[in-house]
């Protein structure tokens, strides 16, 4: 009976923010700032020709040094919490899903660099290819063909804090002549793939780590 | 103006980024020296840091050269360069003492030195950030390094102690989010400097929806009573180096967070809640002084004690108007962060060397582990805002400006509340008076934990003598 | 009645449920859940209001990008230990927090 | 006629999201949680947002749906009551 | 630095920094401690004799630390704070000697005496003070350093009495502190002056101050122990012996009633406090104390007991005279607070001895004890004696000058107060007196710890200091016209309180 009327609370509770929340939003009127303006007019300096990249790598690039190290951080404290275990063995899959992994993931590869060198003028960019690579290694773990990862040997601590590590020199490294991460425009194209190829080693190596390192407990 | 490449509030923000990555690569439980290394560097960072500002006022730096709203600004006042110059100071002897509280086969030692760089990462880049998003960005960073922290190599109770704070951590962020969200809806830019003249007490309601839920979430990770339910488990359960980092300098991020809202861009808004904080500020001065005193276990009374002294930092926002009450809130973060640091920390050579988790298991630690005591008396001493500590100047000044504003209200439970933590703390100081049970057995500690400690409870006091720079600091506000 | 104020209308509510459901479900990998939806609600706002007037604005769009990976990270952290919760001690509850 | 699509996936999205909370059975509530995830990216493409929409779909869809369907295999089929 | 800054300093650091090192040697090294003890205590002696010739010669020393912005630490040495601080200093010094006799290889002695001297800072520190900002750091000094001592037997009932030590005085100086924060706010500064500082308020501000001096004289109050605020000093006797004698014949409660002095002339000015009719009040609580701790005392058989409710009665003494409007009754508690300090140490000192000796706590187990011990006895006589105020004692010259004061001030009642009080203490000291001196020696002592050599009846460190003390309150007594006597001391402050004012 409490947690009936607990839920009932709640419930009430959350729909009348949202009807608030709602109303209020209705009567907002033109923002004062507008910042596509600005966006768009500084485009030819950010050294990339697609907006959101100009400002996920550019403007505010330093938002994604952070989340980077968010990402990263967030591992780590997987790893601190499952602790060591044993590699699993691969799952035994069927031999088709096999094949089929064997044909997909080779064209999953392909797709993320592409994803990765669009991101300078069209959708696409660090994230979305290293999401992919990763999916192609769980969709390998999957099927059996990669086994999950036990601990994290030197190598892949060096992937895994590469793409981090990167960013953080060329973010410190602009101060030598400007502000932290201050792309010189006429550079500023070549920095950016430089350290959005960094990015998508070591996102498509956390990714799968996030579930590679979790799943070997699977059999455990 | 400081050359860019000197601008230490940039470095203090790239260094712990820098050797948490070292830390990591070099693999467990291995980067002791390295963390020491940089957060020497970064104390000396801070300190200039703080000359700079107390001499030559707030300064800035345009991240990314395109400056606010395009861009994101750092900017750094008397509060924000306190707030550095705490963290660094706190976060150096806690350091030195996780080195040797770790013994090299401790499972929640193993990846302690590069989650301990990201926490410091992301409290110094809150405390420097311009930004509403970007501030996300660093809560979350602050957050899930606090989480990891406390479930490192942990038991099934720690662990749900860990979920516990995830989740409120999260739902705290996520509805300072929301909030931000609704900010750039109606305003269309989440920088500071730019929302402080946009936004009026004539906002749209949106707005005051947008204020409330962020400080609603910023609450909510400052454990503020009635939301400090996950605090106890996660302080009390963690290694006591962890505990110690964030009683002392985590939930004062968010706190920090809510001032700088109230001081800054929300500034039109927000006073309307000064009440509502106070009350609740009262209630956890009660509340957690009450549990603490029946607390059975040494670390949960210590964490329940934290639950109680947040209470005092939200009292000031009714008397925020005048002056004073700022420098009194300041004061109560440094007194209470170097205490509870130090608390903490010889709560952690008490556990180790008794043996056991208990107040009642204290018998005869003054005769045994006089400096580790003598320390967590010290501690106590500021806690209960005796002179001639920090917690006294602390104390003082909120006194002195509620009776200047005429709330005796204030006045009455500050007084109380001291009074309520001095019974807490003798609770410890009385059974560790008493005469050595002979069954008592005693674990050797080593020395560098007992000294470490007690340099931060002697800090806590040293400060009462000390307020005055402090409070010029401050005087450099932006 | 935009495109974008109808989504950032469908994410306060989308926020509000999420957030009734992390207080109300007690079993974690549904609270897990109810808290990604929570999220989602957030992002949706953030990009739709903002484009409420059907104008796409990139800027909250990679602020949104970066909060996917945010979310995706919060997620894995804590589905790591609700399995280490599991492992240790069999329950996918948070057991009463005790003082003893 | 737009308005109406969005309309429908927004109601769409708002029922999967309420079956992911109040489904019975867990494996179907995460099944539910992925679709929710797919629709998520549709309503971004609607709101000119690909990259969002392309990361949804390959980390919020995706990467969470795999990790909660892993961590649904280990914790065993113990059914949570919403 | 001057040296006028120096000295006050000079005279904190030469307890305080001794005490830091003991904290620091190993519990073995007993030369090295008493050294620095006795080393300690001269010093400081030397330092109190310098600045004696200064301040009677109207030199002016001090010095002031800003701890924030307009609140400051400020140290200077007055004619009431020396006086003080002499007879602290002269005391802390027999009682070391007393003390290191009594505590022979007792444990955790370094913890002991550092603490020790830490209240003997405190202690000199509260003498010095020159604004209830530094007067209420160094009285919370004073109550945390003394809890260790008073818990230092580390038994349930010390922790009893430790815990109920620390309720009052904390709650006490909460009070304290609130009321000086109010002051603070209202003047903008505590500093100490004679003729007060309160009167530059105006007729509107009355009614805050009436409640500020509430709350000031309750803080001080309990350390001073004026009833209902009392109940702490008996249960503190739970203390070892020297402790009770340094602090709860010396320190503490002179601290509480030194701070009702400050508050009543430097703080509000006597004749302002009068004008407020804050002083009749006064008078009625000491009053009521005086006879109530010795109507109590009666029926105490547990000896220290006794004594201690004895110091309740006689601290208010102090209180009482200096409610009594007018120079006379001022002269009179202000040579109180020394006199009642050496007669009641002596008293201390000589229960410490039957204890420690013939394993004597009740005054039912005193017979004979002065055929055993007739030294210690003889000083506990003429203690007690000085306490009923006999002639040639130090306490005549107190209670001759209290009437008078009384007199002058218009108020008879209280020299009634005084003669009940006088006779009170005689009916609950001179049986003690009868038993020792008169009584056949019983056939065996509770438990003899110390045997008798030749004709010394005790240990030398146990036997010198009472004699010392009782030596002193004879001297006090017949002496008092001399230039150093107590009395004429306390004349001059006392012509310096008034005359600024120009009364008579």
């Amino acid at each position: 009976m409490k947690r009936f009327s607990l839920v009932v609370l709640v419930l009430s509770l959350a729909s009348a923010f949202v009807f608030f929340l709602g109303g209020a939003m209705l009567e907002l009127g033109p923002t004062a700032v507008d910042l596509r303006a600005p966006v768009a007019a500084h485009l030819a300096e950010s050294g990339v020709t697609h907006p959101v990249t100009a400002v996920l790598l550019n403007y505010r690039g330093y938002d994604t040094l952070l989340e980077i190290a968010v990402l990263l951080l967030a591992l780590l404290a997987i790893l601190a919490v499952v602790g060591e275990a044993p590699a699993s063995p691969t799952r035994a899959a069927h031999p088709v899903l096999q094949a089929l992994a064997r044909l997909a993931v080779p064209l999953m590869v392909v797709v993320a660099v592409y994803l990765l060198w669009a991101g300078a003028f069209r959708p696409g960019g660090a994230f979305q290819a290293g999401a992919l690579l990763a999916a192609a290694a769980v969709l390998l773990h999957l099927v059996g063909l990669l086994p999950s990862w036990s601990r994290p040997r030197l190598g892949l601590r060096i992937g895994l804090a590469a793409g981090f590590a990167l960013f953080l020199a060329v973010a410190a490294g602009l101060l030598m002549q400007g502000s932290l991460l201050q792309y010189p425009p006429a550079a500023a194209g070549v920095l950016i793939l430089l350290i959005e190829s960094g990015l998508t080693v070591s996102l498509a190596l956390i990714l799968a780590g996030l579930f590679l390192f979790l799943s070997r407990e699977a059999e455990a | 103006m400081i050359e860019p490449l000197f601008d230490p509030l940039v470095w203090l923000i790239l260094l712990p980024l820098a050797w948490a990555t070292l830390t990591f690569v070099l693999g467990p439980g291995r980067g002791a020296w390295p963390a020491i290394a940089g957060l020497t560097a970064q104390c000396w960072l801070a300190f200039d840091l703080a000359q700079k500002v107390g001499s030559g006022g707030a300064a800035n730096h345009v991240v990314g050269g395109w400056g606010a709203p395009l861009g994101i600004d750092l900017a750094v006042d008397g509060l924000s360069a306190a707030m550095l110059l705490l963290t660094q100071t706190v976060a150096l002897p806690l350091a030195i003492y996780a080195r040797s509280y770790f013994k090299s086969d401790d499972p929640a030692g193993t990846w302690f030195w590069p989650l301990m760089g990201f926490l410091i990462a992301g409290l110094n880049a809150l405390f420097v950030s311009a930004d509403l998003f970007n501030l996300y960005v660093t809560l979350e960073l602050v957050g899930l390094a606090a989480v990891g922290l406390v479930a490192a190599g942990g038991g099934a109770q720690q662990v749900a102690a860990a979920l516990r704070y995830l989740f409120a951590t999260l739902v705290g962020s996520g509805a300072y989010l929301l909030g931000v969200a609704l900010i750039y809806g109606a305003y269309g830019t989440v920088s500071v400097a730019t929302l402080l003249p946009l936004v009026t007490n004539d906002a749209p309601r949106l707005v005051w929806i947008a204020s409330g839920l962020m400080v609603a979430g910023l609450m909510l990770k400052t454990a503020l009573f009635p939301f400090h339910f996950w605090l106890p488990p996660a302080h009390g359960g963690a290694p006591a180096p962890v505990s110690a980092l964030l009683s002392a300098l985590v939930v004062k991020a968010s706190f920090y967070l809510i001032l700088r809202l109230w001081l800054g861009p929300l500034q039109a808004v927000l006073p309307a809640f000064a009440w509502l904080l106070a009350l609740l500020g009262s209630a956890a001065i009660f509340w957690g002084s009450w549990q603490a005193i029946r607390a059975v276990k040494l670390k949960r009374l210590i964490a329940y004690s934290t639950v109680a002294q947040l209470g005092y930092l939200f009292l000031i926002f009714p008397l925020l108007a005048a002056h004073g009450a700022l420098q009194a809130g300041v004061m109560q973060i440094f007194a209470h962060g170097l205490a509870k640091a130090g608390m903490f920390a010889a709560a952690g050579v008490l556990i180790k060397a008794t043996g056991q988790d208990t107040v009642a298991g204290l018998a005869g630690a003054v005769e045994r582990l006089p400096v580790t005591m003598f320390a967590f008396g010290l501690a106590g001493m500021t806690l209960m805002g005796l002179p001639p500590s920090s917690g006294f100047l602390a104390k003082w000044l909120i006194i002195e400006v509620a009776q200047a504003q005429g709330h005796w209200i204030i006045v009455v439970v500050v007084l109380a509340g001291g009074l309520l933590a001095a019974v807490y703390v003798l609770r410890v100081l009385r059974q560790a008076f008493l005469l050595t049970p002979a069954s008592a057995t005693l674990t050797p500690v080593p020395r560098m934990l007992e000294w470490s400690a007690f340099a931060l409870a002697a800090a806590s006091v040293l400060l009462g003598l000390r307020g005055v720079e402090l409070m010029q600091l401050l005087g450099a506000m932006a | 009645m935009s495109t974008g104020f109808i989504f950032a209308l469908t994410g306060a509510i989308l926020f509000a449920a999420g957030l009734a459901g992390v207080v109300l479900i007690g079993h974690l990998l549904r609270r897990i859940l109810a808290f990604n939806l929570m999220g989602s609600g957030a992002f949706l706002v953030l990009v739709g209001l903002a484009q409420r007037h059907d104008v796409a604005d990139p800027v909250p769009q990679a602020m949104v990008l970066t909060g996917i990976v945010v979310a995706v990270a919060a997620t894995a952290l804590a589905l790591a230990l609700v399995r280490k919760l599991h492992a240790l001690s069999g329950q996918l509850e948070l057991p009463d927090d005790v003082d003893d | 006629m737009t308005i109406a699509f969005d309309l429908l996936l927004a109601l769409s999205l708002l029922w999967s999201a309420w079956r992911t909370l109040a489904t019975p059975r867990l494996d179907r509530a995460i099944v539910l949680f992925i679709i929710f995830g797919l629709l998520m990216s549709l309503a971004w493409a609607r709101l000119a947002a690909p990259d969002i929409g392309l990361a949804e779909a390959a980390i919020g869809a995706g990467l969470t749906g795999a990790l909660l369907l892993d961590a649904y295999g280990v914790l065993g089929r113990r059914q949570g009551s919403p | 630095m001057t040296s006028h800054e120096l000295l006050p300093l000079a005279l904190l650091a030469s307890s305080l920094l001794p005490g830091l090192i003991i904290f620091a040697l190993p519990e073995t090294w007993i030369g090295v401690r008493t050294f620095l003890n006795l080393f300690a205590a001269i010093t400081k002696l030397g330092l109190v004799a310098l600045l004696l010739a200064g301040v009677a010669a109207g030199e002016e020393y001090g010095v002031r630390y800003a701890v924030l912005p307009g609140l400051e630490l400020v140290l200077k040495a007055d004619a009431l704070g020396m006086m003080f601080i002499t007879l602290s200093a002269i005391l802390w010094l027999f009682t070391t000697l007393y003390a290191i006799g009594y505590l022979e290889g007792a444990p955790h002695r370094s913890r002991f005496f550092g603490f020790f001297s830490l209240c003997v800072t405190a202690t000199m520190g509260i003498a010095l003070a020159a604004n209830l900002f530094t007067f209420f750091i160094f009285y919370e000094l004073l109550t945390l350093s003394t809890f260790p001592l008073v818990v230092h037997r580390g038994t349930d009932k010390a922790m009893k009495g430790g815990t109920i030590y620390l309720a009052y005085t904390l709650i006490g100086g909460t009070a304290l502190l609130a009321g000086i924060v109010w002051l603070h706010h209202l003047l903008g500064h505590t500093e100490f002056a004679h003729a007060g500082i309160a009167a530059a308020l105006g007729p509107e501000y009355a009614g805050q101050l009436k409640i500020i001096f509430l709350l000031l004289i309750a803080g001080v109050g309990v350390k001073a122990a004026i009833v209902p605020l009392h109940g702490w000093l008996p249960q503190a006797m739970v203390a070892p012996a020297p402790v009770s004698a340094l602090l709860h014949a010396v320190a503490v409660v002179k601290a509480g009633a030194f701070g009702i002095v400050r508050i009543v002339y430097e703080v509000y000015g006597v004749e302002f406090a009068q004008s407020l009719e804050l002083l009749y009040p006064l008078a009625l609580f000491a009053a009521v104390t005086i006879l109530w701790g010795s109507f109590r005392a009666l029926f105490q058989d547990d000896l220290k007991k006794r004594l201690a409710y004895s110091t309740v009665s006689q601290v208010s003494y102090i209180a009482l005279g200096v409610a009594l409007f007018g120079p006379i009754g001022t002269i009179g508690g202000l040579v109180h607070l020394v006199h009642q300090g050496i007669m009641k140490i002596t008293l201390f000192f000589c229960a410490g001895n039957y204890a420690e000796t013939l394993g004597i706590h009740k005054v039912s187990e005193m017979d004979g004890a002065g055929r055993r011990m007739p030294l210690t006895t003889l000083a506990f006589s003429i203690g007690a004696l000085g306490m009923m105020g006999a002639p040639l004692t130090a306490g005549a010259v107190s209670k001759a000058w209290l009437s008078d004061g009384a007199a002058a001030a218009g108020m008879d009642w209280a020299i009634w107060v005084l003669w009940t009080s006088s006779l009170l203490n005689a009916a609950y000291f001179l049986p003690v007196l009868w038993r020792a001196w008169f009584r056949p020696v019983p056939p065996a002592w509770p438990e003899e710890h110390i045997a008798r050599r030749g004709w010394r009846e005790t240990a030398w460190l146990l036997l010198l200091p009472p004699l010392f003390t009782a030596a002193a309150t004879l001297a006090a007594g017949t002496l008092s016209d001399s230039e150093m006597s107590p009395l004429a001391w306390a004349k001059l402050i006392a012509e310096r309180e008034y005359v600024v004012q120009g009364a008579p």
